[in-house]
């Protein structure tokens, strides 16, 4: 699935991370083009919610460099290694990249619908009713508009999840990152995840997924990136790695796969 | 300014701290002893258990301290059975009464402090410890009030260190704290400012003591919440540390 | 009934009340923004702020009240005479007025421990949520007003109410500044009646009444802050 | 011209409000002829004791009248008019008491009060010359009258030492019916000062001359003396001026 | 795999359970017998994970029945329908089911290892060192021995998922409620999780599995339950049901698997 014409949206280039003495991630690079939906599979613990969050950088890596767009993420390092980070620059391309995270991290104070709708109002500046008709469709596409009443804590895992996809949705972004976006869906949901997915990839958009349903690696992605221990240990079309991986490690990974 | 006054004043002073500081420990123990059964209680009982636990709280959270050290200690001689019990030994005292009436003030604000702290543990952790098999007992002891004790520090550094101001009405009932030792020397010197920016001085010496406590318990027992040591911590996880 | 009840002093202490309520409320307002902003200059990444925010709770903590009182009202109009003398200006004298001077000096204690307060509960925000915020690019302008706060004022609200009644009570202090507010009228009442039971337990209950009624927003702002927090 | 002047409001019968509102008193009294006296407007703003001379400095008002014993320690800060009451201290215990804090001939005997507490206001004159004068005797020192004769009343304190003019209304009452003076009425100029002056700031000349020619002129036209048969009927007028 | 023989563990009859107006489970029955191992599947909101929170009543039903290893629990009710609860029988009962959360709901404050040995030590009263011994064998077994002094902010979401399975089993309980247990794995370790349970299964451990993994349903269960809106629609062995079911919506429920 090549297409050297395509316009690379993300490259983050020899990424360094770790915790106090613990190295998480050892030098990860990663291009990702338009309409590119690159899967990241690997054990857990590997450094995959790490490394989406350095792409963000809701972690500051040690070393590596990200370009989002064509622009330069400033991570200048000072004496000490710590990035000088650019605020405004940060927030601007933050806004372009949807997230969901691994624990949904809904804001509890929010209703279902506010969770959608505050950013796209206060970030981008949509007008409230708008924002509010748009954020209703994508909560009806989910399956939540029964429920846009209630606060988080008020609904059930699943539901929580499909509120966090349709938070990313509704910024519009041209690069998202899924962070297991299916943990806590049942299969019919995963289908229709699926299908939202093959649909925002024929918008243009660019989508980094890290999953564990192997499955669905196969169905969604254009590339398959398999992390290990901080490294990437393969990268290649999800044919490729699902039909005849090269290295042992990830045969051994996908063996597994009931 | 008139330094050597001053210094002289201090070794006098320094008495009065001392009776501050025991009217002070005293008040914040028997207060914290009775705080945290009531706070147990607002937290998690029925609306029975609640109402009196209110009436409390807001009793002697919403009346001055002043009124209440002035009825323990002029209100109570009133009564000639009082002045004629076993009592009226320790009841004559005013540091007995101002420890009476601060004890049960700070105990009510400590409530509604430890109460709040309860109430921010997350459920999902609490109902963790109930499906082990927790007795409400355990749930408390072993899970909530760690967390609880931890969330209450900020908010219970500012009930100390307005007890420890608090102490100084004790003055108005003769009683010899640093305040009322300074009220004596500014009698007899006529030098209200240089006196009492002595006593100030003081204060804040202990309140900076205080704050230093409380700082260090929170620190230590913010273990959980620090990011390890990381090479590229950010501002933000910084902030987090402190 | 009533008569006997105030002995004659009923529209005195209406009027103490008055004062005591609008002290209370002036400096709650200015002295929650104070506490807001020193809040998070406590909790920047700039040291300097940090230390700047520290030595503020801890002097305005740490000082008495009555002194700082003193201070703001005997102090200001002192020290600002003086300076307008020394730049030049005529020989004016600066008159602090009692009212401004006493709400200006509680709502400086009240930024103190309000600080504090707000502090402890910035920390006790689940750090995903913020996470979640900055990820979607809210600026710190945009996620402090519409994540930070109203997360933040659940875990603060209650130690704030705390200090909210203390300020309605501590507001008898600034009678040393001349203002005729509930405490003070008590005590006028007192040494002419020649009956301080009955007018100090009067003001309790006047206080009782006051800080009663303000408990009861308090619960309900409680109540609103909390709405989407399962309660075990 | 317009003149403030600073009073305490709450120490009856020298200067208080009454339910009404209004302020009065000998103080008060005695202010007001002055202002006539001096064509000032009148301004009264009522302090609590302790701010009473911090707040006359800092120019909050320009005369305090307030029963202020002119003392040394007292005129390092401020100055004073010439006296216009006499100011005296006196013992008040229990009618029953047998304790004898003076000898025979008036000397002070702090070992007759061996082990006993003498309550008297903080910060008054009678605080200083106890203070100085029987060392060893436990004191027990209070903010205002009111609270002192709750614990002359309780029995906290075995005798307290006050204004004989101001005790003489106290033991009228229902409440003093049990208590008397014990031991005579005692004078120092050194530590009761020569009387009861009203309180100017320093390098005022101008103004302490119009104050002291008022008081001297009501001295000296009996309207002095009018004033105080208005609330006692001995006179309270310093003894320096009596001869 | 009915084996009449078996003693039964739970039953849980005609359990009813709404939010306000919104009626969750009607009417949900359920008799596990010793050894069982239940899944349950069903859409997400259909109720699940608010049953198992019923059988060991962090949710106090509305009616219905429930008893434990042949001791009816009190759940007698007053004038307003509230149940008035034995606080010591159901503390005895609860220290007898483990629970894996959705959520996890680890202890903030507390190690991994910490998390695994507090609940033995002060619930059992299991001497100290030999509960720390069982609990590193769990984390061991759970791959987490490494982390035991880690918090759980400090972890990733798979390892907080396998502590809160070693939580559950430390606790040696008669029967483990599981919520969605392998959410956040990956496919070895789900292949580890599936061992554990078989294993348990032989030790005489009953379970009730709350899962959307159907894979891993038809190898574990013994029965499988499918959930709709608050109504078992379909029970019947894993064959039966991922072979031939007989529901319409659970036959529409499966095809979209992927
Ligand atoms: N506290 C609550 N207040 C109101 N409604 C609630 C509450 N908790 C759950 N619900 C509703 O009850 C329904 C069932 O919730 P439950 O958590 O049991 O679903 P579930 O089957 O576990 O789903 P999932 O697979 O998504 O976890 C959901 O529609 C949810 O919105
Ligand atoms: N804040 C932290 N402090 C210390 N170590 C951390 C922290 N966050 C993560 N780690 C460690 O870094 C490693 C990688 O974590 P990460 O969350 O990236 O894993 P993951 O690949 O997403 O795993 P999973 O599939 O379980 O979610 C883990 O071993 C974890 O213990
Ligand atoms: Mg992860
Ligand atoms: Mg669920």
């Amino acid at each position: 699935m090549s297409r050297p014409e395509a316009k690379t949206v993300l490259t983050a280039d020899g990424i360094h991370k770790s915790y106090g003495d613990f190295a998480v991630l050892k030098g990860v690079s990663l291009a990702a083009r338009e309409r590119d939906v690159i899967c990241m599979i690997g054990a857990s613990g590997s450094g995959k919610s790490t490394f989406l969050r350095c792409i963000n950088l809701l972690e500051t890596p040690e070393a590596g460099s990200i370009a989002f767009e064509g622009e330069q993420l400033n991570l200048d390092r000072r004496g000490d290694g710590a990035a000088r980070l650019d605020a405004r620059q940060i927030s601007r391309i933050r806004s372009r990249m949807g997230m969901v995270f691994q624990s949904f991290n809904l804001w509890s104070h929010l209703t279902v619908l506010d969770n959608v709708t505050i950013a796209p109002i206060k970030v981008l500046g949509v007008p409230k009713a708008e924002a509010k008709e748009r954020a209703e469709g994508l909560l009806a596409k989910v399956g939540l508009f029964d429920k846009r009443f209630h606060y988080p804590a008020h609904i059930s895992g699943g539901q929580q999840q499909r509120c966090a996809i349709a938070r990313a949705l509704a910024m519009d972004p041209k690069l998202l990152l899924f962070d297991e976006p299916t943990s806590a869906l049942d299969p019919e949901l995963v289908g229709e995840v699926l299908r939202v997915m093959r649909l925002l990839a024929e918008e243009g958009r660019t989508m980094i997924v890290v999953t564990h349903e192997m499955a669905f690696a196969r169905e969604v992605s254009s590339e398959v990136l398999f992390l290990h221990e901080g490294k990437i240990e393969e990268r290649n079309t999800p044919e490729q790695i699902f039909g005849n991986p090269t290295s042992e490690r990830c045969r051994r990974f996908l063996q597994r796969v009931l | 300014m008139d330094v050597s006054l001053m210094i002289d004043s201090v070794p006098r002073l320094l008495e009065g701290a001392v009776v501050t500081l025991k009217l002070l420990l005293l008040t914040e123990i028997i207060g914290f002893v009775f705080a945290l059964p009531l706070g147990i209680l607002y937290a998690n009982g029925s609306r029975a258990v609640r109402a009196p636990i209110y009436g409390f709280v807001y009793f002697f959270r919403g009346t001055p301290l002043l009124v209440q050290i002035f009825i323990v200690y002029y209100g109570l001689a009133q009564f000639e059975a009082v002045r004629h019990s076993l009592l009226w030994p320790w009841l004559r005292q005013p540091f007995v009464c101002a420890l009476i009436a601060c004890a049960l003030h700070s105990a009510a604000y400590t409530t509604n402090i430890l109460r709040g702290a309860i109430q921010a543990v997350p459920a999902g952790e609490v109902e963790a410890a109930r499906a082990c098999g927790m007795s409400a007992f355990q749930v408390q002891r072993l899970i909530v009030l760690p967390v609880a004790l931890r969330l209450m520090l900020p908010a219970y550094s500012n009930q100390a260190i307005g007890m420890l101001k608090g102490t100084s009405l004790a003055s108005t009932i003769t009683l010899m704290e640093l305040t009322g030792v300074a009220n004596t020397i500014v009698a007899s010197t006529f030098s209200p400012y240089e006196i009492f920016i002595m006593a100030a001085l003081i204060y804040l010496a202990i309140t900076l003591v205080i704050t230093r406590c409380f700082k260090f318990a929170e620190y230590a027992l913010s273990k959980h919440q620090r990011p390890l040591a990381s090479a590229a911590a950010t501002p933000e996880q910084v902030r987090h540390a402190d | 009934m009533t008569a006997d009840l105030f002995q004659g002093w009923g529209t005195q202490l209406f009027w103490g009340t008055m004062v005591t309520l609008k002290v209370a409320f002036l400096s709650l307002l200015a002295g929650l923004a104070i506490g807001l902003a020193v809040a998070l200059a406590k909790l920047s990444s700039s040291r300097l702020l940090r230390v700047a925010g520290d030595v503020y709770t801890t002097c305005i903590r740490g000082t008495p009240e009555l002194l700082i009182i003193l201070l703001v009202y005997f102090g200001s109009t002192v020290a600002l005479s003086a300076a307008l003398r020394r730049i030049g200006g005529p020989d004016t004298h600066f008159e602090m007025p009692a009212l401004g001077a006493g709400v200006l000096a509680l709502s400086l204690v009240f930024g103190g421990y309000a600080a504090e307060i707000f502090r402890g509960a910035f920390l006790a925000i689940p750090a995903g949520q913020i996470e979640a915020a900055r990820a979607f690019g809210m600026r710190p302008a945009t996620l402090f007003i519409h994540i930070r706060l109203p997360l933040m004022w659940r875990y603060a609200l209650p130690a704030l109410g705390n200090i909210w009644i203390s300020l309605i009570k501590n507001t008898s202090l600034i009678s040393i500044v001349g203002l005729e507010e509930l405490m003070r009228v008590s005590y006028v009442a007192t040494s002419v009646t020649r009956s301080p039971f009955h007018f100090y337990v009067l003001a309790a209950v006047i206080y009782l009444t006051l800080t009663i009624a303000n408990s009861l927003i308090i619960d309900m702002l409680e109540t609103r802050a909390n709405r989407g927090v399962r309660r075990v | 011209r317009e003149v403030k002047v600073g009073t305490e409001c709450t120490n009856p019968p020298f200067n208080y409000r009454t339910a009404g509102g209004a302020l009065t008193g000998f103080d008060v009294d005695i202010a007001r002829e002055i202002g006539k006296r001096a064509g000032f407007e009148l301004q009264f703003v009522c302090q609590a004791f302790d701010g009473l001379i911090p707040a006359l400095t800092a120019r909050k008002f320009d005369l305090v009248l307030a029963s202020l014993s002119i003392t040394e320690a007292r005129q390092k800060n401020i100055d004073f008019s010439i006296p216009y009451r006499g100011s005296t201290g006196r013992f008040v215990g229990p009618k029953t008491s047998k304790l004898e804090p003076l000898t025979a001939d008036g000397q002070p005997n702090p070992k007759a009060l061996d082990g006993k507490v003498v309550g008297m206001i903080r910060a008054s004159t009678y605080d200083r010359y106890f203070t100085e004068l029987f060392p060893g005797v436990q004191i027990a020192r209070y903010e205002n009258y009111e609270t002192l004769l709750l614990d002359l009343g309780s029995g906290r304190v075995d005798l307290i030492m006050a204004g004989p003019i101001k005790m003489a209304d106290f033991l009228t009452e229902e409440r003093g019916k049990d208590f008397a003076f014990i031991g005579p009425e005692l004078e120092s100029i050194k530590y009761f000062g020569p009387g009861v002056g009203v309180g100017l700031r320093k390098n005022e000349p101008e103004l302490a001359d119009k104050v002291n020619d008022a008081l001297k002129g009501m001295f000296a036209d009996g309207t002095f003396k009018a004033i105080n048969q208005k609330y006692w009927k001995f006179t309270v007028l310093p003894s320096v001026w009596m001869d």
